[in-house]
């Protein structure tokens, strides 16, 4: 199922457009409040927006201006939201059932689904619990079953595996990986919002960044990731970004720091963006006399261990060092260091 | 899983209740139970088995109890609906039905039956294409039943509407995006969630009925095994012995805390 | 508060009178009287069932005076010495059939009220008009059918004047009281069974000579006469 | 943040209610509307403003709001505790209790007046000590309140014990964990939280109370300005003159409306 | 503060003690359902447990033995739960100066409070705002903010930063390590439960592995993750962890595997795990016939991107191999593989 959304929540100051192809995975990345959680919403319609036209498969549901509007049952659109909202007087399988039954199971097919899904998720011993005496990470799993369960034309998750504990996590992003290629094959479509940069690269085709109620960046998920516009999805991928203003070497940032960079680069006084691993930044406490173009001072402000390797962050780039360096150069929250960079590392583009 | 050995079980605990509180609720209790206690000590109870046996008394606890639970079942079947509307959605002039919903509630209940004589009755604005119909409600256990669902209703639409909306809508949201239809929603969710609304607006609304007095003698009178309910019989009673009225008013107490303990003691366990 | 009327507030000159609702009419009117011609008295009255007022002034109720609908309750009263001197009867009510104004039952007679085809109410018999009734139904030889046994003569009243019922049974100052919402039938016989209206001073009265006074208006002339436009007979 | 454009808001979508509930909903409510407008169609429009304004009226009328007032304020000062120690405790008989609580709703008000003699009546349980003490409660706007009070507590417990159950004490654990006393929780959790279903207890409380008169007539007594109600006084005017006890009706209606679309209006603002 | 706990929970099937010495940071870490929250629910006083012994720098503050009970608002504990719970009806400032003002703090004091920990945690655009009209990860910082402001001895944090979108987890985690820093210089307390490697490592001292209700492992954060003794530990540290029986040149585990270790192994037939990182392990498609020890058939079951590396996921141990290998072996889910680990990078140590 093909989507079509324009959507404008002036309250929300939110105002966009997304398309998704029929059969594709559509990963929402974003800060908190971007307005992730606002589009599932609309396109679920648990939220009326003042403006916005929404088509699914070719069929209008919604259009504000015509005052067309479909609501949630109708749409064959499911979500999983950011809470669980598990149904406090159902136990978990008539919670998973629910929604085959709403949509006209028999009570007995129902129930199998449910089964099936639990046993997917690693659930099967809390079938005849009450949500209530769940733990946090198992409330979340029963309500991503339940969510499955129904297998509807479109699906919707928003952050279904914040909850779930790291030894879980690879394996039910297996599952839901497994889940969305048999959706994809079917031609469902899926809206997948999360925080996670393995989620989108494992389980979305397509990724949309979210800044403040707006698209910045939309497009294969790879390209979004490897090629960032926005310091969010640099940030996501693990890959540094300044951004400033072309020049014939490279970029200007704002804050005066000049990058010099290899390569083709936007026309001087385009706005763009610089990317560089930080794999490619050393750390020096003095600046260094050699070769490389970019010495730039900076403080480091954290210091986080990678098993043998640690990303050492500073106010204007991440470095990826040895834990040998940190403790050699006594890397601390603080420290007065120089950031040094070839230019060939340095990727700038145009935004 | 190993079980719980000992007999203690485990609790969450609630922000407990600061000591002072108990003072004014022991006070409110009071205020409500020793008037009742002191009622006790009127009782002349050597009289009290000839007069609960009398078959005036027995006719009347029985319309009492079938009268108090057909408008019982009405105020469900009615009220239910309109708890929702008034809860979940929105139109002009919804609070002023609010306050409608609520007038019996004020109305002296000899006013409710004058105004019910005015809708039912034979020159009544229904009464007269009703009898026309063969239909005749007045000084029929009908009317009965009219008089106690006019004044009870209130209380089932009220009590179930502040549970509506102290439940708030979040599970009916999400039945939606699994695609419940509105019924479906209704019947396995939204019911289900206010329950203990719905039963104590119906116990309310069931206890109403049955002391139910003013609008009854207006509207249907009293006949003996028709129209005449306990209070009415208390009421007579009263007249001519005033002892044996209170003695029989405790057979209405006593069936009230019956039905509410049965009611309440059930609902608490599940 | 302080504009509410307290009746203790000027102790020396308020009067209590407890009197059965169905003389609120008249007494409301003698009030008016009674304080015109005693300087400074304030006249408080309380109206209510008979039964009502006597368990009330057996709990203490501040009262005066009582004036009772029956003999049955003041004899109560004065059986637990709560009755200064003798009760004087001032009054008495008799019987008569009501209709609606079109009478739609066509009833004529106290033979009618025997018809079951016919909406008939009449008091219960636990109440005074009720016993008034059953008496005079005796008295002439008629064996009632009503649909229903009314708690008072007001809700007697209020079924034949809404058309509820086809007929009823009334006391002639109720009757007289509803004016051209109902239609009246004598009954002969009624004058066989009169209903009379007992008044006393109370025993624990704080204005006894008050009280005295308000008896004698009542039992007086003047009273009689305002009594008599009411409907009422003579004891 | 850019301001909504148009007239439009943007709205949460409730699970639509399914359409055949409308149906009872309107009977239900026709139940209710089409006596109060039956009722219009009886009053003697000509007579209405001499019998507004006399001055027995407005002495009942003041009255009645004065004590109705009175008795709301009472039934929140001991209805809330009640209700919070029947909600958020457990112990022995407490169900019991909660039956006891609800005594009131089914005694026929004018046993419920005998009961408040039989304890504040010179001969009653604490009625002889509080002579004793040169206190007499019956028969003065006192006996009023505390007979409005008796049958109105009940209904404001009620609907506030079912609010705090509904509720559930999630946020007063959370104010526990952050240091707050319990009585502190007390005050700017827990009764925040249920102030929508305070306020319905309170304005049902206060319907009832204005509504009373069984106990009133029975335990107070009928003294103009003192302790005749409007409703007393529509009973009285209803001996003598059927209409005007009618078009008085009206009046306790009006004033009833009022008070509910003032209070549920402003409620439904915040 | 120091901390003594000693907790039965049969019907969560939870039975354990745990120590925190004062001025210490613990982390807990463990499985859905594994008890986490249950501990912090019994320190904190909103679970009264059937048979439990606490006790808060030498105070005893529970013993259901005596029937010592203390309630949570005077226990000087403060916790923040998995979920926000925001109070509805009180906007954002007024939730997080709700703890100052329960402790006696002025209502200026306390919003200055409420505004310094909102500034902190980069929330003061919400201050005026009501918790419903707030994003899951705007609710979530606010709850840490308002879990944070009162400051108490004994400080509980569940989870917190499940919610929080990538971008700001490492600010916020700097943040968190300052506040700690202080508390612990003033010699308070926290205890942190986490399913994050770098909350672990980075803001707590001492780590204790909970599962099935039990401390399975507890000690020196570390120790804990760099010698695991739990499947879920060497996951958490992304580490690969094999239990066995100890035999003399290594392990041997119950499915048949024998693993070659060096260096000192605890007494052969004594159950013993064997640790050993992914970068060690390398994937061929054939069994190769060189020196390396361990050779493992295997079958790929999640292919991980992680920069220009990948975590290849096996049903025996993960390996991590540069992406370029990813696409020469053709790795992919059901892919038979074998695995090389030659045996000095295998460390077997006895539980
Ligand atoms: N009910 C509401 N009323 C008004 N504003 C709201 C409401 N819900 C959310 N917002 C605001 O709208 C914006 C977008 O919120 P949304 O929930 O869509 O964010 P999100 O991208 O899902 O964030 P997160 O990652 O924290 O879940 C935020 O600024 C939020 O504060
Ligand atoms: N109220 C309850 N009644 C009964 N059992 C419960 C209750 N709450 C939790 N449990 C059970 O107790 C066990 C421990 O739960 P707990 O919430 O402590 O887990 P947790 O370690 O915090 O998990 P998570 O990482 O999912 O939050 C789980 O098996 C859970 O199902
Ligand atoms: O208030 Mo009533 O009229 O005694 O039921
Ligand atoms: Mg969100
Ligand atoms: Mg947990």
């Amino acid at each position: 199922m093909s989507i079509a959304l324009r959507l404008q929540v002036p309250e929300r100051d939110v105002d966009l457009a997304l398309d998704v192809a029929a059969g594709s995975t559509l990963g929402l990345v974003g800060p908190n409040g971007a307005g992730k959680s606002t589009v599932l919403a609309a396109l679920a319609g648990t939220l009326r927006p003042p403006h916005a036209r929404l088509e699914v498969d070719g069929h209008v549901l919604v259009d504000t201006a015509t005052g067309r509007w479909t609501p949630p049952y109708a749409r064959g659109v499911g979500l999983l939201a950011q809470e669980p909202l598990l149904f406090p007087h159902l136990d978990v399988v008539a919670n998973v059932a629910f929604g085959p039954r709403s949509r006209g199971a028999s009570r007995a097919e129902a129930e199998r689904i449910a089964h099936d899904r639990l046993t997917e998720l690693g659930c099967t011993d809390l079938a005849d619990r009450r949500p209530g005496t769940l733990s946090g990470g198992q409330a979340a799993r029963v309500a991503l079953a339940r969510a499955l369960a129904p297998d509807p034309g479109v699906l919707l998750l928003d952050e279904p595996m914040a909850a779930l504990d790291a030894a879980v996590v690879p394996q039910l992003r297996t599952i839901l990986a497994q889940v969305l290629r048999r959706r994809r094959d079917a031609g469902r479509t899926a809206v997948l919002v999360t925080h996670d940069v393995l989620d989108a690269l494992l389980l979305t085709d397509t990724l949309a960044v979210v800044e403040h109620g707006r698209v910045v960046d939309v497009g294969p998920t790879q390209r979004v990731l490897e090629q960032p516009r926005s310091v969010f999805a640099a940030e996501l991928a693990g890959l540094n970004l300044l951004r400033g203003t072309a020049t014939s070497p490279g970029l200007h940032t704002p804050e005066g720091l000049v990058v010099h960079a290899s390569g083709s680069t936007p026309p001087a006084g385009a706005p763009a963006v610089a990317v560089l691993d930080p794999a490619a930044v050393a750390v020096h406490l003095e600046a260094p006399a050699g070769s490389p173009r970019n010495v730039w001072p900076a403080t480091v402000t954290a210091v986080e261990p990678r098993g043998r390797r640690a990303l050492v962050r500073t106010d204007v780039v991440s470095a990826d060092v040895t834990v040998d360096a940190v403790a050699d150069l006594l890397l601390e929250p603080g420290r007065r260091v120089h950031l040094v960079v070839k230019a060939s590392e340095v990727q700038v583009h145009g935004l | 899983m190993q079980r719980g050995t000992g007999a203690r079980r485990t609790q969450r605990t609630a922000g407990d209740l600061p000591r002072w509180v108990w003072l004014p609720a022991a006070l409110g209790a009071a205020l409500v139970v020793v008037p009742v206690v002191a009622l006790l000590t009127r009782v002349d109870w050597s009289d009290l088995p000839a007069l609960l046996t009398s078959e005036s008394s027995r006719a009347a606890l029985w319309l009492s109890l079938r009268t108090a639970a057909a408008s019982t079942v009405l105020c469900v079947l009615l009220g239910v609906p309109m708890a929702f509307v008034l809860a979940r959605t929105r139109f002009p002039g919804q609070a002023l039905l609010r306050a409608f919903v609520l007038l019996p509630l004020v109305l002296p209940p000899v006013v409710g039956g004058i105004a019910l004589l005015a809708t039912f009755g034979r020159r009544g604005l229904l009464g007269s294409s009703l009898e026309v119909l063969g239909v005749q409600v007045a000084f029929s256990t009908t009317a009965v039943v009219l008089a106690q669902t006019f004044v009870a209703l209130p209380f089932l639409v009220i009590s179930l509407e502040g549970s509506l909306r102290t439940a708030g809508h979040r599970y009916e949201t999400v039945a939606a995006t699994l695609g419940a239809r509105p019924s479906t929603v209704l019947r396995r969710v939204s019911l289900p969630l206010v329950l203990p609304g719905l039963v104590s607006g119906a116990v309310l609304a069931f206890a109403r009925a049955l002391g139910e007095f003013g609008a009854t003698i207006t509207f249907a009178g009293s006949l003996q095994g028709v129209t005449r309910t306990l209070p009415l019989e208390i009421y007579l009673q009263r007249e001519t012995d005033p002892d044996a009225a209170v003695a029989l008013s405790l057979l209405l107490v006593v069936v009230a805390v019956l039905v509410i303990v049965l009611v309440r003691g059930r609902e608490g366990r599940s | 508060n302080d504009d509410a009327v307290d009746p203790r507030a000027d102790v020396d000159s308020t009067l209590v009178v407890y009197a059965a609702a169905s003389l609120k009419g008249t007494f409301t009117e003698l009030a008016k009287e009674f304080e015109a011609a005693n300087e400074g008295v304030t006249v408080q009255l309380s109206f209510g069932g008979s039964s009502d007022l006597v368990s009330q002034i057996s709990e203490g109720a501040p009262a005066d005076v009582f004036a009772s609908a029956d003999e049955k309750n003041m004899d109560t009263l004065v059986g637990d010495d709560l009755v200064a001197g003798d009760p004087q009867d001032f009054a008495s009510n008799t019987l008569v059939i009501v209709t609606p104004p079109d009478n739609p039952g066509d009833v004529t007679s106290l033979d009618d009220l025997a018809d079951p085809d016919l909406d008939v109410v009449v008091c219960a018999p636990q109440v005074p008009c009720g016993s008034a009734a059953q008496k005079l139904a005796t008295a002439a030889g008629v064996t009632l059918a009503p649909d229903s046994e009314e708690q008072s003569v007001t809700d007697v009243l209020t079924k034949v004047t809404s058309g509820e019922a086809d007929a009823g049974l009334v006391y002639v100052t109720d009757a007289k009281g509803a004016g051209d919402d109902v239609r009246t039938v004598d009954v002969p016989q009624a004058s066989q069974v009169v209903n009379t209206y007992p008044i006393a001073v109370l025993s624990d009265a704080k204005q006894p000579s008050l009280a005295r006074d308000w008896v004698e208006l009542v039992t007086g002339s003047q009273g009689q006469k305002v009594l008599r436009a009411a409907g009422f007979a003579r004891p």
